[in-house]
C-alpha cells in the first residue's frame, strides 16, 4: 500500500499537478473574490474566512475526478483489484494521496492568504480548521469519485453528488475559522468537525470501496 | 492444485453471452481460449478473474492465485518502464530482478512509458506477470501490436511459466506455437437471453 | 405469507393495481375536502390576512419530501440486503416526487416568505436545510439517470441513498448550529403554538393526509411506470438479440 | 462543423453532463457562500454580484478539461486534424458548444440565484452581464484546453493558466452586475465586456488551433 | 495521382527515428511497412498524415487525399455504432450507405459502442475509412484484435479500395494476404541523434 501512495504521490508531481497547484488555485480564489467584490477591508475581512473555506472547498473538488479516472482508464484498476492490496486499502490510500496532496498545502498557506484577504489576526486557527477537516473533504471526495469512476468522465456530477455531502464540514470548519478569528468561544464546533473527519475516515473507505468494485463489473 | 471451472454462465451489458462452459486446468499446462470478435473471451477471464459475477456455475482456484492481462496495459505514461515494473513488484510484494532483461526492454528501462512505441509498451505490460508471482496467468490477447521475434520471446516466457508448474489461460487470434489445449467458445456461446433473475422472469 | 411476496413484480403489479384506484380516489377525496376547506372555509388570518392559507400546500408538502427520502432509505437498504428488485425500482420512482414535493415546499415557502419577511429567501435553517436536500434529491436523481446498467444504478444510488441520509442529518443539525450565532428571531420561525388553531389544525391534518394518499399513489404508479420500463427494455433487448 | 457541433451536444447530454450539471454547480456555489460566510442579507447583497461571477467563472472552469482531452484520449481529435474541418473551425465549435451547455444556462439562471443571495434588484443586469460575458470564458477557456491538450490531466494547470486570462472579463463583467444592482451608469463596463468578448471570439479560434496542432505532433 | 516520399526523416519525442526514406505509390498500389517493434511505424505514417512535421526531405501527395487509421480508433463510447460511423460521414461530407453492412456491423447498428468488444469496435473504427472517400488510406496496424474472418473481410475491403483506384500503405506485423510491396524500415533506422538543428548544433 506504501508502493501506492508513493505511485499515486509520483504521479501527482510528474503529472505537472501536485502539490504546487491546488494551491495555485486556492491563491487565484483569493485573488478572484477581490476583484469580483470589490476592495474594502472590512468587507473582505469579514467574508474572508468563509471564502477561504470554500475555496479549500472547490480547490478539493476540481481534483476529485483524477483519484480514479486515470487508474481507470488505463486498466490498472482493474488490475489493482485482482492485486493482493484489499479495495478498502486501495480507497484510503486514494483518499490519503489525494490529501497530501491538495488539503494539507492549502492548510499551511492559508495564513498568507488570509493576510491577502485583510484579515486581521486568527491565522493560526484558521489553518488549524483546515488542517482538521480537509481530511473529511478528501475522503468523501474519494467516495464520490468511486460512484461515479464508471461514468464518461463524470466531472460535474461528481461536483453535483459531492456538495451536499461537503456542507457539514464546510459549516463546522467555517465557523471554528471565524470564531477563531473574532476570538469567541469555538470548542463546539472543532469537536463536531474533528468528529466528522474520524467518522468519514473510519466508515467511508467501506462504502467508497464497495463502490469501486461495482463500478468495475 | 488445478483450477475448475463448472457450467459457468457470463454476462456482459446485461446480456447472457456464455453458458455452461466447464474445464480444468492442471498445473503446467495451457488453455487457448479461441472464437471469432465478440465470442466472450474477455468476458470469461473477467469472470474469472473475479472482476464481474458469475450468471451460474462454479469457479474453484487457489486464493490469491490470479495475475490477469487485459486488453489494457495499467501503464502510467509519465513514469518510466522501470518504475512502472517497479510498482507492480511492490504491490505483490515482491522484486524485479531481472525481468526487463527478459522481456528485452533493458535498454529502454529509464524512458517514460509514453516514449515507447505499440509493441513496446506491450512487453512491459506483460512484464507485469512476472513480478506477480502468481500462478494462474489470464491472458487477453497478450501478442496484440507484438512483433514476430517479441511474440516468441514471450511464448518462452509462458513456456517457463508452464515448466515451473504454474497455468495459463489465454486468449488469442494469433498462434502462439505452445503446446495447448484448445477450447473453441462458440461452442458455448447461449441462446439470446437477458442476465439477472427479474427482466428474464418478466419479459 | 410473507411480504416479501409482494416483492415479486407480477404479484406486485397485480395487488399495486387492485390497489391504485383506491389510493388515487381516496387521494383526491381527501385533497379536494383538505382544500377547500382550508382556502374558503376558514377565516383569515388577523396579522397574515388569507397568506396563511398557504400552510395547506407548505406543510404537508414539507412532510412528504421528507418523508418520501425516508421511503427511499428504506427501499435502498432492502435492496442492498434483499436484493428485490421492485424495492430499488420504487426508491427510483419516489426520488422524483420527493423533489417535486421539496420544490413545492420551497415554492410555496418564497411566496409565504415574500409578504411575510418581505423577502423570497431567507437563510433560515429550516429553509437552508430544505436547499441540500433538494440537492441531494438532485443528485441522487442524476446519478441514477447516468449509469445505464439498472442493476448496477440500483447498487450505486442505494450506497449514496445511505451514505447521503447521514449527511443530511448531519447538515439539519450543523445548519442550526450555524445560524444560531446570528439569528433573526420570531420572524422567521413563526410561532405556531399561538397561530395555528384549531380552525387551521383541522382541514390540515385532512390535507396532510390528502397528501400522504397521494404520495402513495403515485409511487405505486411511477413503480409500475418503471416495472412496465424495465420489461419493454427486456423485450427490446430480446427483440435485438433474436 | 454542424455535424461536430451535434455530435457533441450529444455526447454532452449522453455523458449525464449536459445542461444540467454546469447549472447544478452555479446553483451549489450560491448556496456554498453563505454556508460558509454566514447568512445575513446585507452582508450577501453586498458580495452577491460578485461572487455569482466568480461562481459562474469556476462553473465553467471545471468543465473546460472535457473540451479536448475526451477527443484526444480516444484518437478522434488526431482523426479530425486530418479530415477536411480546419482546425480553427473544430476549435471554434468546440467552444460554441462548450458555451451553449455551460455559459448560456448560467446566464438564463442567475436572476433566480440572486434572489437567493438575497441580491434586492437588478437582476436583469445580471443576467445580461452573464450572457454578454460567458462567451469569452468558453472562448478563452478552449484556448486554454488546447495549450494543456497534450498533457495528461492537466486539470488543474489548465486552470492555473486560465485564471489570469479570465481576470479582465471577470472584473468588467462583475463590474457591470454591481451597476446594474446599484443603478449605477454602466456604459464603459460594458462596452469593455463586449469587447472583449468580441475580440476573443474573433482572434483566439487562430491562437487555439496552432496550439492544438503544436500539442497534436 | 501519386504519393511520393524523398529522402524523409522524422522524429519521435526528440529524437530522430527513420531517414532516408524514398518511396513511391501509384494509384491502384498498397505498400506494407514492415519492421520490428519501434522501427517507426507510427511515426512515419503520423510524419505523412501531416500530424508532425518531417525533420528533412519531402512528401509530395494530392491535396485532401488521406484517410488515417491510428492504433486508437477515436469511437465514442455512448454514442452508438451508427452514430459513431455517421458523425464522421457527416464530416467528411457523405453518407453512410450500405458501410456498416459491409464491415459486418449490420445487426450492432444500434448498440453503444463501449458495448462492443474489442474486435467489433476495431471495425467500426476501419469503416471510418469508406465514408472518408480519400484515395489515400494510412493504416496502422489495422487488424489488431480482429480474428481470421475479420482479417479476411478488411483485406477484401482494402482491395475493393486498390482496385478503384485507391492507394494503401499498412503498418502490419499480421499478413494480411495483400498483393504489395513491402518496405522494410529497418533499412532507414537512423543513426541515433537528436531532432531540431539548434539542439543538433549545439550538441
Ligand atoms: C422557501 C421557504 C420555506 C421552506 C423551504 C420551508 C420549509 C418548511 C418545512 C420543511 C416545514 C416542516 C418542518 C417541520 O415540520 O419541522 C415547514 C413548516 C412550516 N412553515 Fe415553512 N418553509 C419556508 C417558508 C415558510 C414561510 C415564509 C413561512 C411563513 C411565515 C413558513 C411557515 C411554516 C409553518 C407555519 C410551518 C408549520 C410548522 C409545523 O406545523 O410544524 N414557512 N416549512
Ligand atoms: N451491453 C451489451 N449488450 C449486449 N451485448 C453486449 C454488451 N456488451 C458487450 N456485449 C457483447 O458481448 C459479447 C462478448 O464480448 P467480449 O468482449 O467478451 O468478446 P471477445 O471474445 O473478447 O471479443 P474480441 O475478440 O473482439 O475481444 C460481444 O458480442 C459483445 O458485443
Ligand atoms: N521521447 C522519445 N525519446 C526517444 N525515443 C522515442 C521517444 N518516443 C518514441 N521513441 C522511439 O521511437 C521509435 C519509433 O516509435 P513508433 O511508435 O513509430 O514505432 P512503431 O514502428 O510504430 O512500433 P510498434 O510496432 O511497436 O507500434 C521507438 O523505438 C520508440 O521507442
Ligand atoms: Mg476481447
Ligand atoms: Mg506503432
Amino acid at each position: 500500500m506504501i508502493a501506492l501512495l508513493l505511485r499515486d504521490l509520483r504521479l501527482a508531481i510528474r503529472a505537472g499537478g501536485g502539490f504546487g497547484l491546488g494551491l495555485a488555485f486556492f491563491l487565484l480564489v483569493a485573488v478572484l473574490v477581490p476583484l469580483g467584490v470589490g476592495p474594502e477591508p472590512a468587507l473582505l475581512a469579514r467574508i474572508a474566512p468563509g471564502i477561504l473555506w470554500v475555496g479549500a472547498l472547490l480547490a478539493c473538488l476540481l481534483s476529485l475526478d483524477r483519484i480514479f479516472a486515470l487508474d481507470r482508464e488505463d486498466g490498472s484498476l482493474d488490475l489493482l483489484a485482482t492485486s493482493p492490496i484489499p479495495m478498502e486499502g486501495v480507497v484510503a490510500v486514494k483518499a490519503l494521496a489525494h490529501w497530501l496532496v491538495t488539503g494539507l498545502p492549502l492548510a499551511l498557506a492559508a495564513p498568507g492568504l488570509a493576510v491577502m484577504l485583510q484579515l486581521p489576526g486568527g491565522h493560526g486557527w484558521l489553518a488549524i480548521s483546515l488542517a482538521l477537516g480537509t481530511p473529511a473533504l478528501s475522503m468523501i471526495g474519494t467516495f464520490g469519485a468511486a460512484l461515479t469512476v464508471g461514468l464518461k468522465r463524470g466531472g460535474l456530477l461528481l461536483s453535483l453528488l459531492v456538495l451536499p455531502l461537503y456542507v457539514p464540514t464546510l459549516i463546522f470548519g467555517a465557523e471554528v475559522a471565524r470564531r477563531g478569528v473574532t476570538g469567541m468561544e469555538l470548542g463546539t464546533p472543532l469537536a463536531l468537525l474533528a468528529a466528522i473527519t474520524g467518522g468519514a475516515v473510519a466508515l467511508l473507505p467501506f462504502a467508497a470501496a464497495l463502490a469501486v468494485r461495482i463500478n468495475l463489473r | 492444485m488445478e483450477l475448475i471451472v463448472e457450467n459457468l454462465s457470463c454476462a456482459r451489458g446485461g446480456v447472457i453471452v456464455l453458458e455452461g462452459v466447464s474445464f480444468r486446468l492442471a498445473a503446467g499446462r495451457a488453455l487457448v481460449l479461441r472464437g471469432p470478435n465478440g465470442a466472450g473471451k474477455t468476458t470469461l477471464l473477467r469472470t474469472i478473474a473475479g472482476l464481474q459475477p458469475a450468471e451460474g456455475g462454479a469457479i474453484s482456484l487457489p486464493p490469491d492465485s490470479i495475475a490477469y492481462a487485459a486488453h489494457a496495459d495499467g501503464l502510467k505514461p509519465t513514469l518510466t518502464a522501470r518504475e512502472n515494473l517497479t510498482f507492480w513488484a511492490d504491490i505483490y510484494g515482491r522484486g524485479i530482478g531481472d525481468t526487463l532483461d527478459r522481456m528485452n526492454l533493458a535498454g529502454l528501462a529509464d524512458r517514460p512509458a509514453m516514449n515507447l512505441s505499440a509493441g513496446q509498451k506491450r512487453r512491459l505490460g506483460l512484464a507485469r506477470l512476472l513480478v506477480a508471482g502468481r500462478p494462474v496467468w489470464l491472458l487477453d490477447e497478450p501478442t496484440v501490436s507484438l512483433d514476430a521475434e517479441a511474440v516468441a520471446l514471450f511464448a518462452g516466457v509462458v513456456q517457463g511459466h508452464l515448466a515451473a508448474g504454474g497455468m495459463a489461460l489465454v486468449a488469442t487470434h494469433i498462434n502462439l506455437g505452445l503446446e495447448a489445449d484448445v477450447l473453441d467458445l462458440s461452442a458455448f456461446r447461449a441462446r439470446p437471453r437477458i442476465a439477472g433473475g427479474f427482466d428474464e422472469a418478466f419479459a | 405469507m410473507s411480504i416479501w411476496e409482494y416483492a415479486n413484480p407480477k404479484k406486485f403489479m397485480q395487488t399495486s393495481g387492485r390497489l391504485l384506484p383506491w389510493a388515487t380516489g381516496l387521494a383526491a377525496a381527501a385533497l379536494l375536502v383538505g382544500l377547500i376547506w382550508g382556502f374558503f372555509l376558514t377565516p383569515d388570518d388577523y396579522r397574515q390576512g388569507s397568506t396563511v392559507k398557504i400552510i395547506f400546500l407548505h406543510v404537508p408538502a414539507a412532510l412528504m419530501a421528507i418523508n418520501a427520502w425516508l421511503m427511499m432509505l428504506v427501499c435502498s437498504l432492502i435492496w442492498l440486503i434483499r436484493r428485490h428488485h421492485v424495492s430499488a425500482l420504487a426508491a427510483k420512482a419516489a426520488a422524483p416526487i420527493g423533489l417535486t414535493m421539496t420544490v413545492i415546499a420551497l415554492v410555496t415557502g418564497a411566496i409565504w416568505g415574500q409578504p411575510m419577511w418581505g423577502t423570497w429567501w431567507a437563510w433560515d435553517p429550516r429553509l437552508t436545510s430544505f436547499l441540500i436536500l433538494f440537492l441531494f434529491y438532485l443528485g441522487y436523481i442524476a446519478l441514477w439517470s447516468a449509469i445505464e446498467d439498472p442493476d448496477t444504478a440500483a447498487d450505486l444510488t442505494s450506497v449514496l441513498c445511505m451514505v447521503g441520509s447521514v449527511f443530511a442529518l448531519l447538515s439539519r443539525y450543523a445548519v442550526n448550529f450555524w445560524n444560531q450565532g446570528l439569528h433573526q428571531g420570531a420572524s422567521l420561525s413563526m410561532d405556531r403554538k399561538e397561530n395555528v388553531s384549531d380552525v387551521f389544525w383541522l382541514p390540515l391534518l385532512v390535507c396532510i393526509a390528502g397528501f400522504v394518499l397521494l404520495f402513495v399513489a403515485l409511487v405505486l404508479l411511477r413503480t409500475r411506470t418503471e416495472i412496465r420500463a424495465r420489461r419493454l427494455a427486456a423485450l427490446l433487448a430480446r427483440e435485438r438479440m433474436a
